[in-house]
């Protein structure tokens, strides 16, 4: 099943990558880009039964090694799913 | 609003500190003004545990151009050059979030160092974890060693080298300390002082958020399962934008338009303006709303206690702020005018324009608490001074546990980790790491700089006078073995918590021993940092003292290193054959104690050593040299082979009274004693250093010599052990890697 | 002979390029900050190493944009000798002047240490003071030097002869472990068509002087400085 | 307008965060996650009048600076868009 989990800095987290980004947008014209935040995106093939089983599985592994808890929150999506 | 005493209590205050808070003030404090009073008098910022003991040690000197006190310490080089070094620690944020405290830690003293007008040019660590077999240390070491490097590499500073250990009493408190070294003309040191009455005060880097509010009293408090709670208060580095700061601020102290200049590391705002401040003897009038700000509604206590990283607070003489800005504009940098210098005393913190906070600076910092706290010899002590070898079996494969030894970790090459930082940026690296201590050479002239980090905790924790003594006494011993003359200390004490009497005590007795040192091998010290509270459920670490010794080496060309350069050489050993094997590696390693005590350092004789170390690289009568200490010499002999193809030794010690007792043998070889050191010398050298070392009182043997592809052993004649180099090679470089790779 | 060094923010091997050029090989060597309007009528073009912009978002992807990029890109047209080192590799790539990517190294961690890479062709003006198939010992010092590049793309490179580095044994010969990174086909460094845009992921420069331990990066800087004395190129 | 944007390397790219991922979830246990490839995910603020310009702004910058076409490919989600 594909399922996809991003991961982003919380809000209360500089984000020292997105801010370089808006500043160069700035510098090539594309003023209104007034705020870029980075993270990032992982595409997971999981074998599961179903989609609630392949979102658990996603879920544990977000939160266990693809996320940073202290600083990072995540999000996760599976095919066929319209989320909890 | 007057403040309850929930809140007072929340900022840490005890009452009679709290007494004093409102003395200065002749009134209630405003949210603001407490939490000033808070992290200025936090542990962190205060020292007000440490502080009485600090002063005894020895910091003065012909060389010194800076003691304590200002941002970093500073020494005379010779030249017209300053160096200009301090250690740092990030023990807590490291454990909470490894990758970017570790990353943090060497952001903050990287600005300790510019701050001074110095340019940094070599950085080095000094770490403590648990044991590598819990998969939760591997991942905190991961993440440390990737965010030293990921900083460190970014910005351009070469870490050179360091040290890395492994015990159990560090797998809940790893520590994380960084040194970081810069150059400077003598006449261009900044200073981080306010002065002048309607200077501008004008703020640059970094926009200010939410981070690490009370990250100083978080840095002062014990770890308990709470913790997480207390999570949003790491932060994220930003090397780019540090690298910008770096080089607009050295290229504004060019211009003489300013007046001082700070960082702003803990506490931020608040201990930057109230430090230049303080220093002036001045006010500083600012206003928050003023202050770039990176989230919306931050109060001004958010903003005076943000610890947001990569900011900078400067002072510029007025009339002169087109010229600063101009600078800062070039490296697409915005310097924000916040507020002046006043000379009232006052640090006045506006809102808009209405008053906030109002504090005189002197009383903030003069008056701030220091404690004697008490102390007393902690009962364990007298359990573990206990070693009675009568109850252990030797070894009987000697061999096999030369070894075994030779692949712990803590003994084992450090390459796995220092290949991951970028060790060679700004060509001046002119020994690798792995090779000994760090020597940097300074262009322009034909000197180099050399430095060590020691510190050894399970000798601290035997005996912590004598444990300071050695550490002190192995780092000056490590510059002196690459042919440099120590100058200068700094240092970093790792300690629990102060207000139990026992770690008081460990703390006391360190201090003394580093400053019996520092006076006997006459090495001022010129700056430091404390870290207390280095507990996790009340399990306090070894007490861990790290010292940082920095020497100089006249003519770069007469540096030395640990490798054996080539076979036919005689092998002398400096210093006595006989070790001990009171908290020994082996004695960890092989018997898994932790007892005895160390062997005590010599000081005199020490210095006699060090001077002939100096004496012989400058007249080059030896060709390495590399100093005894974990693992005793059968350890040494083989860390002076390996790395260098196939040059392997022959070697006979000689048996010394007791060498017919049951471990007689096994102390020859991995015994540990200070104030050793294996040298290589050609023929025609040999006499010259003889007869220097008999002039010291330096007790010199030939002991073997170099050459052939395996490493023989022998006490009194008797083989003990025979190894070939390349085993002891794969079990050296393999002993630390093998835990890393996948 | 007068080389530019350029710099970008971040970039932090720029001292050590004007230093090996200036002091070690006694050139006329000039810092070009990145705004510049022109080249200050350099003979060589050297993008240094370093960290442009942080390396955030992707490794030279924002100094490209740089306007001194445009100059760079003239000279270069006009046949003038470029050569990018590591961070400068990296900024030629991303400004597709020379072709590839790179992407983080094979075990992900960034890597400074001694390697060996044998010079494959002499027809630049960075290696023809060489011998074809000589080693030199210089340093890494990486987290992304990964080369990679569609498999046409590195047969067109290799067709045209414009793998001029690769990764190698002391002894020059190739394989897996000698390849610190997981670069295709062992790629260290490229040219371009022309032959006078030359992109590396070691440091040459780093490699001048014995006193740090090697000074086989020489060859490079010697061979540009005689190429232009000899056809008194620009 | 909020806008996001996933880069992602293209399939023929060898991805060595994706492999060590899979390889550290197999050793924990969570051998039915048998692919991961991992991408970057921006989420841009863009001042624009209509969703089809934040759309068109959004996907020049992903082109010009946010991936590499060398080796990379993009999708830009607008919000309050359906996709083209
Ligand atoms: N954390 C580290 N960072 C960089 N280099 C290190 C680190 N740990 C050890 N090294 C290097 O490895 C070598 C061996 O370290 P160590 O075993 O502590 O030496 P010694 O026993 O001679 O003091 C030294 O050259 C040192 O600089
Ligand atoms: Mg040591």
């Amino acid at each position: 099943m594909k399922t996809r989990v991003f991961v982003t800095l919380k809000p209360s987290v500089f984000d020292p990558q997105g801010r370089t980004i808006v500043e160069a947008l700035g510098s090539m014209g594309y003023a209104s880009v007034h705020d870029v935040r980075q993270g990032k995106y992982f595409e997971l093939e999981v074998a599961a039964a179903t989609v609630d089983e392949a979102r658990a599985t996603v879920s544990e592994v977000a939160d266990k090694l693809l996320a940073n808890p202290v600083i990072e929150s995540y999000r996760v999506e599976v095919d066929g799913d319209d989320g909890p | 609003m007057s403040i309850d005493q929930t809140t007072i209590d929340a900022h840490g205050f005890s009452p009679e500190e709290f007494q004093r808070l409102l003395e200065i003030l002749g009134r209630e404090p405003t949210m603001t003004e407490l939490g000033i009073f808070s992290v200025m008098w936090s542990e962190h910022c205060s020292y007000k545990s440490s502080r009485l003991h600090l002063r005894r040690f020895p910091t003065e000197g012909p060389r010194v151009v800076q003691g304590p006190g200002e941002n970093a310490g500073a020494v005379d080089i010779g030249d017209g050059i300053t160096a200009v070094f301090k250690i740092e620690s990030h023990n807590h944020p490291s454990f909470i979030e490894p990758y970017q405290g570790a990353a943090t830690g060497v952001g903050g003293i990287i600005r300790d160092i510019f701050t001074m007008g110095a340019r940094p040019i070599a950085l080095l660590n000094s770490l403590r974890f648990g044991e590598l077999d819990d998969p939760a240390t591997k991942r905190l070491i991961d993440g440390v060693v990737a965010g030293i490097a990921g900083y460190g590499n970014s910005i351009g500073i070469p870490t050179v080298g360091g040290e890395i250990a492994f015990e159990p009493g560090y797998a809940g408190n790893p520590l994380v300390n960084v040194f970081c070294l810069g150059v400077a003309k003598a006449d261009g040191l900044a200073m981080g002082l306010a002065s002048g009455a309607g200077n501008p005060v004008y703020y640059v880097g970094a926009k200010t958020g939410r981070d690490g509010i009370h990250g100083a009293t978080m840095a002062s408090a014990e770890f308990d399962e709470h913790s997480a709670d207390k999570r949003p208060a790491v932060q994220v580095g930003d090397p780019f934008m540090e690298k910008l700061l770096l080089e607009a601020c050295l290229e504004v102290m060019r211009t003489d338009a300013l007046v001082g200049i700070q960082d702003m590391g803990a506490a931020g705002l608040t201990c930057s303006t109230s430090e230049m401040g303080a220093r002036g003897d001045v006010g500083i009038e600012i206003d928050v709303a003023l202050v770039p700000q990176r989230e919306t509604g931050m109060t001004p206590y958010e903003i005076m206690l943000s610890e947001s990283q990569e900011r900078m607070l400067l002072v510029a003489q007025r009339g002169r702020e087109a010229e600063v800005e101009r600078v800062f504009a070039k490296w697409d940098l915005h310097a924000v005018r916040i507020g002046q210098v006043t000379d009232d005393g006052l640090l006045r913190i506006r809102d808009h324009g209405e008053v906030v906070a109002e504090i005189p600076n002197r009383p903030l910092a003069d008056r701030a608490p220091l404690y004697d706290r008490p102390t007393e010899r902690p009962a364990y002590l007298d359990d573990v001074a206990q070693l009675d070898l009568a109850t252990l079996a030797p070894p009987t494969d000697l061999g096999q546990v030369w070894l075994d030894l030779l692949g712990t970790p803590v003994i084992a090459s450090k390459r796995w980790v220092y290949r991951q930082y970028d060790h060679m940026v700004r060509t001046n690296t002119v020994v690798l790491p792995g090779l000994g201590a760090g020597v940097v050479r300074v262009k322009g002239t034909t000197r180099a700089l050399v430095f060590s980090l020691d510190g050894n905790g399970r000798h601290c924790y035997l005996d912590p006078a004598e444990g300071g003594r050695l550490a002190m006494a192995e780092a000056a011993r490590n510059v002196a073995c690459a042919g440099a003359v120590p100058i200068g200390a700094t240092n970093c004490l790792n300690f629990g918590n102060p207000e139990r009497p026992d770690i008081m005590w460990q703390f006391s007795q360190a201090v003394d021993g580093i400053a019996e040192a520092c006076r006997a091998l006459d090495v001022p010290i010129t700056g430091g940092n404390v870290s207390l509270y280095n507990e996790t459920d009340g399990q306090a670490i070894y007490p861990t003292p790290v010292l940082g010794v920095v020497g100089v080496l006249d003519d770069v060309s007469h540096v030395l290193t640990r490798v054996f350069p080539e076979p036919d050489l005689d092998i002398v050993l400096l210093g006595d054959p006989a070790g001990g094997l009171g908290g020994s590696e082996y004695l960890k390693q092989h018997h898994g104690l932790v007892r005895g005590t160390p062997c005590a350092v010599d000081l005199d004789r020490e210095r006699a050593l060090q001077g002939l170390l100096v004496d012989a690289a400058q007249g080059r009568w030896i060709r390495s040299a590399h100093d005894g200490s974990d693992g005793g010499l059968a350890v040494t002999l083989a860390e002076c082979c390996v790395e260098s193809g196939t040059v392997g030794a022959q070697i006979d010690l000689p048996s010394w009274d007791g060498a017919d007792d049951r471990f007689g043998v096994v102390q020859a070889l991995f015994g540990e004693a200070p104030s050793r050191v294996i040298v290589s010398v050609a023929a025609g050298q040999r006499d010259q250093l003889l007869s220097s070392a008999r002039e010291r009182s330096v007790p010199a043997t030939v002991i073997g010599s170099t050459g052939g592809d395996r490493l023989r052993l022998a006490v009194a004649g008797q083989s003990v052990a025979d190894i070939g180099v390349d085993e002891a090679e794969h079990a050296w470089g393999q002993g630390l890697t093998r835990h890393f790779e996948r | 002979m007068k080389f530019a060094v350029v710099e970008f923010p971040g970039s932090n091997c720029d001292h050590d390029a004007y230093h090996a050029t200036k002091h070690v090989l006694g050139q006329d060597a000039e810092f070009v900050w990145h705004k510049d309007a022109d080249l200050g009528g350099a003979d060589v073009v050297v993008l240094p190493g370093g960290f442009s912009y942080g390396d955030y978002l992707r490794t030279g992807a924002i100094a490209r944009f740089s306007p001194v990029m445009a100059r760079v890109r003239e000279f270069a047209d006009a046949g003038g000798p470029v050569i990018g080192i590591c961070n400068g590799f990296q900024v030629l790539l991303e400004a597709g002047l020379l072709e590839g990517a790179l992407l983080r190294n094979r075990d992900l961690k960034f890597l400074c240490e001694h390697v060996h890479i044998r010079i494959e062709r002499t027809d630049t003006p960075f290696t023809a003071g060489a011998v074809a198939g000589q080693v030199l010992r210089v340093p890494i010092a990486h987290g992304e030097g990964n080369f990679h590049a569609s498999p046409e793309t590195v047969a067109a490179l290799e067709a045209n002869r414009q793998v001029i580095f690769r990764y190698c044994a002391e002894d020059g010969e190739l394989s897996d472990r000698s390849n610190p990174n997981g670069s295709v086909s062992a790629i260290a460094g490229i040219c371009n068509a022309g032959r006078n845009v030359v992109g590396l992921m070691p440091h040459p420069e780093r490699a001048c002087e014995s006193m740090l331990g090697s000074t086989d990066g020489r060859v490079l800087f010697e061979s540009v400085i005689s190429s232009i004395a000899a056809t008194g190129v620009v």
